[in-house]
């Protein structure tokens, strides 16, 4: 509320006009040669605008808008003298603070004003920004490893333990589904456990065959031991085995023995 | 037999914790013993050792309890010298990455429009990249707004890297006591030289404008 | 004075040695000390330093010397307790190798060539050794077509890796099914091979052509 009736007075009472123009920014000039590393070390338009409040000693809690926005613009319009990429967030600022401004220099219905000051937000944000900013500065000041701490890594002798993948059936079954799903001429194929059958007795046969290169064909047979199922399933993996052209099956003549072995002809 | 048992446990922590390059947790320290060793046990020989390393004089190590377990660091006095052995010691951080990563570990979680809001200022990509890299910061979940912006906080590297045990341990944010304008005593006493700022100014204003 | 010095050199090196993650030439230990140690004097510390951890009971590292410089390990016998904290992911296998099992698995014997033809790509050999070295399948013989292709059929140790009894024990898996699934239920509730096997042959023999 002071503020407003100073802003209002100020107003009102150019006197100053003359000495406005002579006194103007003492702290806003800067050798030009080092503006533009000057003003990069703002890390936008609230860390200027702290920056400003804190130089002119002003209270947070009660800028003098005018001021602030004056000197805000006189920076603004350096950097973008010198074509400064963040013009955009400060330009926004610019507007903001002008408008606050306006806002303040608006008479006001008496017994809201103290709610209602056009500053309230910005400086809520000046309040969090400055805070983070120093918070910052207190991180940064921490010990770091690496930095400032060395931490313990002295050598020691590894032993492997290799562990070997897990596969589990519905792992296999998705695979396996997988390459039915891609192999398009496997359509209307159908797997079951009879075929998963015969072709492990076809794995059995030739691994047999490859230990004694030629048996007997009865001696594939364990007659005693197994049920009939399973020697037909015998059987048939003997014929597929044969039709893949994975084994020759010979016999010297009729009624002789029937002997298996290994194709190996080329 | 049983402080035989003892001293030998007390040995492999040590070792454990001398070669290992990141903090061991109770449950890694565990596993070192195929979890038959009681966990107060382990919690009770750690401080030993502690205080074993404490005692040793000269000494050049201590243990440390941080955010995800247990380590051995250098005396901090000793990293001067131990700095020099590594060139490649990590960066420092910009200002800009360090407000934006006290910004996350302050106000956590946070989307980078939270940030942006807070700095007024637009949030370099890269300075995120950055911090995730690191691992210190990391996303946590997605705000429930259009845009489902990711949501960032910091991670137990964070707090390992910065020597803390938790986000507790972080240094006190100073919190301006935000006081009604019209009541500000500051105001009053400093009031008659912002009326003269304001009068000059003013004018300038018009000029301004 | 001196040994006061000796002192904090013999520190210095010692936590030197303890933090850094690969072995420190005498060069290194130079420039802790900006080069204002003799390199003998270094060397005669450096045996102090490994004799004093030698000496000290119980004890856990021990300072050794290897190619490239200097090093602290754990003692060999404390590697086995160490090695528990990081043990070996378990692998998983690629995709390639998963369904390359599944192919040989389900249509064996079959030559590289059939697992190609099938896939659609080309087979890795390292996938072929990957499951061989884990002794999951092996050559059963070769396919008499030029080049004697091998014939890869799959072991009892896989049938005992994955807690079957035989091959039939694997899912059964139906593709496509013609028939209405009516007959298929009747197919898994009779279970009888002898059923089966018809289908087999029949199918099988369209898949052949």
């Amino acid at each position: 509320m002071n503020t407003l009736i100073t802003e209002v007075k100020a107003h009102t009472e150019p006197r100053l006009h003359g000495e406005a123009i002579t006194s103007l920014p003492h702290d806003l000039y800067i050798p030009p040669d080092a503006l533009e590393v000057y003003l990069e070390t703002f890390e936008g338009p609230l860390d200027l605008l702290l920056y400003l409040i804190r130089k002119h000693n002003l209270d947070i809690l009660d800028i003098p808008m005018a001021e602030l926005t004056r000197q805000y613009m006189g920076y603004v319009e350096k950097m973008q003298a010198i074509k400064l990429e963040l013009a955009a967030d400060y330009l926004l600022m610019s507007a903001m603070l002008i408008e606050i401004k306006s806002r303040m220099l608006l008479p006001k219905p008496a017994e809201v004003e103290s709610e209602d000051d056009p500053r309230a937000e910005l400086v809520r944000r000046l309040m969090e920004y400055e805070a983070i900013k120093l918070a910052a500065q207190k991180l940064d000041e921490l010990p770091q490893v690496g930095l400032d701490l060395m931490v313990a890594n002295a050598y020691f002798e590894q032993i492997i333990q290799v562990q070997s993948a897990q596969v589990s059936m519905e792992d296999l079954l998705a695979a396996w589904q997988n390459v039915l799903k891609r192999a398009s001429h496997f359509a209307h194929h159908k797997v079951g456990k009879a075929e998963l059958s015969v072709r492990e007795h076809m794995s059995q046969i030739l691994r047999k065959l490859k230990e004694h290169n030629m048996m007997e064909f009865s001696a594939l047979f364990d007659v005693e031991n197994e049920g009939i199922p399973k020697l037909v399933v015998c059987f048939l993996a003997i014929l597929e085995l044969a039709r893949e052209g994975l084994v020759k099956i010979t016999q010297q003549e009729a009624f002789t023995p029937i002997y298996l072995h290994i194709n190996q002809s080329t | 037999m049983e402080s035989n048992n003892t001293t030998q446990i007390k040995t492999i922590l040590e070792a454990a914790l001398l070669t290992s390059p990141s903090p061991l947790s109770l449950d890694d320290l565990l596993r070192l013993f195929s979890e038959r060793v009681e966990r107060t046990t382990l919690r009770m020989l750690l401080d030993e050792i502690k205080q074993d390393w404490q005692a040793r004089k000269p000494n050049s190590m201590e243990l440390v309890q941080v955010a995800s377990g247990w380590r051995f660091q250098a005396l901090a006095e000793l990293a001067p010298f131990l700095s020099r052995l590594n060139p490649e010691r990590p960066q420092r951080y910009s200002r800009a990455a360090m407000e934006t990563l006290a910004i996350i570990a302050y106000r956590q979680p946070v989307t980078r429009g939270d940030i942006e809001e807070l700095r007024g200022v637009a949030v370099n990509p890269n300075t995120i990249r950055q911090l995730q890299e690191r691992d210190w910061i990391d996303v946590v979940g997605q705000r429930d707004v259009p845009g489902r912006p990711s949501l960032y906080a910091t991670t137990k590297t964070f707090l390992d890297d910065l020597n803390l045990k938790s986000l507790a341990d972080l240094p006190v944010m100073e919190v301006f006591v935000e006081q009604p304008f019209s009541e500000s005593d500051a105001f009053i006493e400093t009031g008659s030289e912002t009326v003269a700022q304001v009068d000059f100014i003013d004018n300038s204003d018009a000029s301004a404008n």
